[in-house]
């Protein structure tokens, strides 16, 4: 039976990673990721988990060391946030693009300049398109829960492609809160062996990372674009499977009282739990909000958001990053695009907020679903709205 | 033999990319760069293959007899061969004579 | 010329590691450095290759000229996938997941992806000492894109970005000593080499794959592209550096330096220099400084050689 | 009654490196051992050695805890370092009927003239307790006895795992100042 623990978000992390049985973790400390790391550094020292800690100089090194470590058939954790996700940016994509299953956390931090090591998701939307699998989570036990399920996507020999999850900075990684921990049998049994087909090995020899003029290039995209898309059968029958041994049910995209509500707000993260509160308050007095919450950020369900937004006639989108002169939140503009062909679609309006680590209250959502409903009435001058901004 | 890049299609592309044949440059001709082919004169060669140890290619073989001979396949006519034959055994001759 | 140069059939395998079939230039001393190198490494080791001549023409998909299991991802941070290789095959083994034992973890890189960009996680990974051996390939620029200056590219050298003109003579600044660099991270084995000189090459090569710790091996490898010169000059040329003192084989053991060859009397740097048409815009005095400058610098090494 | 709430909010004021952040996450473990649910958190961002520090604990008897903002309208307010009260204002959002709990070597009756009638007060010398029974003036356990004495939220000896799981060899002093806090602490019955 999996314990129930109080334990830090961070922690909880390092721990998963430890019952995973990885091999070879190569990190760079950065705030607010800092805590995993340490304790991963920990747990070696104490003999409890028999990996390499590889202490890089960059995490431009750390996400290469992944690659190499990964590219010999070890199984590969780190984590990073913010500025360290940017440093790694290109290594991402090789990373995906070599189909080595490296797993990371990603504490979501906002981005310089001005510094801010708080929250929100700028990283992760400048790694959108890097061809990792995506997902968000909201509480530390929907952390711990698919960064398992990441190991078993991630080395699906169906897929091999590198797993990020997503989680807030601060409101989670830095956040004590009860959850359970499988046990060791259970993982075992969760995830197989890693068993990379082509490591490099003398006995065998392969060449990585060859070169592709134009002629081929266009192949070697599209190969990746295919499998990135069919990796999502993989990822929803592993979280059914999941679902079936720990009771704890995913989707890629998750409703809360949403069933037949003409108005619905939709964001991902650990921002979801205080909209979650709002929906009830507003339910409570009587008004049709219902909440939806992105989980699988990528590949992109366009299936389900088409589903679950059908009967509505206003979807409110709240992003925690800005696409600079552009059309308003990240998420928002992928969602209004996947829609744009539906006979029936609900108007969507665009917020962006909690940026850097701000703060939106249950009050705050409440205000954002009322103006969100105005907007869809009267129309609004702006592509989008900045909540929570002091004019 | 590995299929050309101009009949690859994208399902034809192992896992990432991966070239699992290793070697397989070994199919490309090199010697089409060559504008002047290196002969030996084996009167004053002394088999010691230090025309071999120098080859950028690495396309210089021993034969049956003994005599190191560029595999004009590969061979793209650097005329280092020549140049550190200290038997002076080779020379390089334009392709056109 | 080196001793052993006769009777090369015995003391050198045939077996040809890097393929034939590569596209590097026609009279790379690069790519006969590399072919050299992997003979002295044999097959039971992997590579981690660079962005740069060697990768761009040695795997042009779908095609390797790579007989031993090799990996490129980027341009700066080879060694850092080289210590995350190191350190998987390490733990696997001792948890008894792989299968190849004693297998050598070998980076290269050129002189750009080395004492440039990849300068950070080259010192990161020697460092942390990981078991492995880098091997800088030094053709003195970035001549993979077009002949630009590096941090290696000698003083006075005319490149597409230190060109020399009506009021500049080329590169302004001294080459930076790698070799130091590395040997001041306290690594048990540091070596210059030159494929010019190719028995101490693969000498030094299979020393620095033998040993335990972190090696590093730095290869002067003329490019007769980049350096304008006649392609069958490649070899006589890589030996004028070496005999003019500008680029002076050593090795650096546990700290101790050792010269490699010792020369009683260095040649003047104008015969390296003249048959290279990346100098030939430089007066006399220029040269003069130049070879005052390597004199200097000769003889501190020397004094630092037991 | 505090203990009775459907949730409960507190909020600690320390200094970096003073452990308030420990004795958060102690108090939310505990919690969690009794099987109900809890968060405990820092301030979020960089913390310095002796910069005024703030860490925060929710307690929720019945429901999972949906909320992660910092405690801006606290329950209970914890002051682990006398000297706070003079630069930060400790009951900022505090509830009517709020309790403070303050770590001093002053009587209570000369806080409780300082404190507004509104909130509820309770007085502990623990830095005195932390350096007789630990050796040093680090309160952060002592005033988790305080705490307990003062406003019921949670049973003593749901403490005694964390601590024993944090402190290891020096545990059981640590459990011997809460204690002696919980005795000791003063208040209006």
């Amino acid at each position: 039976m999996a314990k129930r623990v109080g334990i830090e978000v961070s922690l909880a992390i390092a721990e998963m990673a430890k019952l995973a049985n990885v091999d070879v973790v190569a990190a760079y400390p950065i705030t607010p990721q800092t805590h995993i790391v340490e304790h991963l550094a920990q747990l070696v020292a104490n003999g409890e988990l028999d990996a390499a800690y590889i202490p890089v100089e960059s995490e431009h090194s750390a996400m290469s060391a992944c690659l190499g470590a990964s590219a010999v058939g070890a199984r590969t954790f780190t984590a990073t946030a913010g500025q360290g996700l940017e440093l790694m940016h290109e290594v991402l994509y090789v990373a995906s693009s070599m189909q080595l299953p490296v797993v990371m956390t990603v504490a979501n931090r906002a981005l310089s300049a001005p510094l801010s090591v708080w929250g929100d998701h700028s990283d992760v939307m400048s790694v959108r398109d890097t061809g990792w699998i995506q997902i968000f989570t909201e509480n530390g036990q929907e952390v711990v829960d698919n960064l398992l399920c990441a190991f078993r996507i991630a080395e699906d020999p169906e897929v091999l492609l590198p797993v990020m999850i997503h989680l807030d900075g601060f409101h989670l990684s830095h956040m004590i809160e009860p959850l359970f921990l499988p046990q060791p049998s259970e993982v075992e049994q969760f995830i197989p062996p890693n068993r990379y087909p082509f490591p490099l090995n003398p006995g065998k020899p392969v060449t990585m990372g060859a070169f592709a003029p134009p002629i081929i290039y266009s192949e070697t995209k599209k190969a990746q674009q295919a499998n990135l898309e069919a990796s999502k059968a993989v990822i929803l029958h592993c979280w059914e499977d999941f679902g079936h041994h720990f009771k704890r049910y995913y989707s890629p995209v998750e409703s809360y009282l949403s069933e037949g509500a003409r108005v619905l707000l939709l964001t991902m993260g650990s921002f979801s739990e205080t909209a979650m509160a709002a929906i009830d308050k507003m339910r409570q007095e009587g008004k049709d909000v219902g909440l939806l919450k992105l989980r699988l950020w990528r590949p992109f369900p366009f299936k389900e958001i088409r589903q679950a937004v059908k009967n509505a006639d206003v979807l409110i989108i709240l992003d925690r990053a800005l696409s600079f002169g552009g059309p308003g939140g990240p998420v928002c503009s992928e969602i209004r695009s996947a829609l744009y062909h539906e006979q029936n679609r609900p108007k969507v309006i665009s917020f962006v907020g909690g940026l850097g680590g701000r703060d939106i209250t249950v009050a705050g959502f409440e205000y954002i679903v009322n103006r969100g409903i105005q907007i869809s009435q009267t129309g609004s001058e702006q592509e989008f709205e900045i909540f929570g901004v002091r004019e | 033999m590995t299929k050309p890049e101009s009949e690859l299609t994208w399902k034809d592309l192992e896992i990432g990319s991966i070239v699992t044949e290793p070697g397989n440059a070994s199919q490309y001709q090199t010697g089409d760069w060559r504008s002047q082919r290196p002969t030996l004169n084996h009167d004053r060669c002394v088999k010691c293959g230090i025309c071999s140890i120098f080859c950028p290619e690495g396309c210089i073989e021993q034969n049956a007899d003994g005599y190191f001979e560029a595999n004009l396949f590969y061979c793209k006519g650097c005329g280092i061969c020549a140049r550190e034959c200290w038997t002076q055994a080779i020379t390089m001759m334009e392709e056109e004579e | 010329m080196d001793k052993y140069t006769v009777f090369v059939p015995r003391l050198v395998t045939k077996k040809e590691i890097f393929a034939p079939g590569h596209r590097a230039c026609i009279g790379c001393g690069e790519a006969l450095a590399v072919r050299l190198a992997c003979k002295a490494l044999g097959q039971n080791v992997i590579i981690v290759n660079a962005t740069g001549c060697m990768e761009i023409v040695s795997s042009q998909l779908p095609y390797t000229s790579w007989r031993v299991p090799w990996i490129h991802t980027l341009f700066e941070n080879t060694a850092a996938v080289a210590s995350g290789i190191e350190a998987g095959l390490k733990v696997m083994a001792r948890k008894g997941k792989q299968i190849t034992q004693g297998v050598g973890v070998v980076a290269m890189a050129g002189d750009g992806g080395t004492s440039d960009i990849g300068l950070q996680a080259l010192s990161g990974a020697l460092e942390r000492g990981h078991n492995f051996l880098y091997i800088c390939f030094d053709n003195e620029a970035y001549m993979n894109t077009g002949i630009q200056r590096s941090s290696a590219t000698p003083f006075g050298a005319s490149t597409t970005t230190s060109p020399a003109g009506k009021i500049s003579i080329g590169q302004l600044t001294w080459k930076k000593n790698m070799p130091a660099i590395a040997a001041a991270h306290n690594i048990p084995y540091v070596a210059t080499a030159c494929p010019s000189y190719p028995f101490d090459l693969m000498a030094k090569v299979k020393k620095g794959i033998e040993i335990s710790g972190p090696a590093y091996i730095h290869i002067l490898s003329v490019c007769p592209t980049g350096w304008r010169c006649p392609t069958d000059l490649t070899v006589r040329i890589g030996r004028l550096a070496v005999e003019t003192g500008i680029f002076p084989l050593y090795e650096v053991e546990n700290g101790e330096y050792k010269l490699s060859f010792k020369f009683p009397q260095l040649r003047p740097v104008a015969d390296y220099m003249k048959l290279q048409g990346r100098f030939r815009h430089l007066s006399e005095k220029t040269i003069k400084e130049i070879q005052h400058r390597v004199d200097k610098e000769y003889t501190r090494l020397v004094e630092k050689a037991i | 009654m505090i203990n009775s709430a459907p949730l409960v909010e507190i909020r600690w004021h320390g200094r970096g490196g003073q452990g308030a952040v420990t004795s958060a996450e102690l108090v939310a473990r505990a919690a969690i051992n009794e099987g109900r649910y809890a968060q405990a958190f820092p301030s979020f961002g960089p913390e310095r050695r002796g910069a005024p520090v703030l860490a925060f604990v929710r307690i929720s008897s019945k429901q999972p805890i949906r909320v992660r903002a910092e405690i801006a309208q606290p329950d209970v307010v914890v002051v682990l370092d006398p000297g706070l009260l003079r630069i930060v204002n400790v009951t900022s959002g505090l509830k009517p009927k709020g309790m403070l709990v303050i770590n001093t070597r002053r009587p209570f009756q000369d806080i409780e003239s300082e404190v507004k009638a509104q909130w509820q007060l309770a007085t502990i010398d623990a830095t005195r307790i932390a350096r007789e029974l630990l050796g040093v003036p680090i309160v952060n356990t002592t005033m988790i006895g305080a705490l307990l004495r003062a406003t019921g939220v949670i049973k003593l000896e749901s403490l005694l795992e964390p601590i024993r799981q944090r402190f290891g060899r020096l545990a059981e002093r640590n459990i011997d100042a809460m204690k002696k806090a919980y005795q000791e602490t003063v208040l209006k019955e």
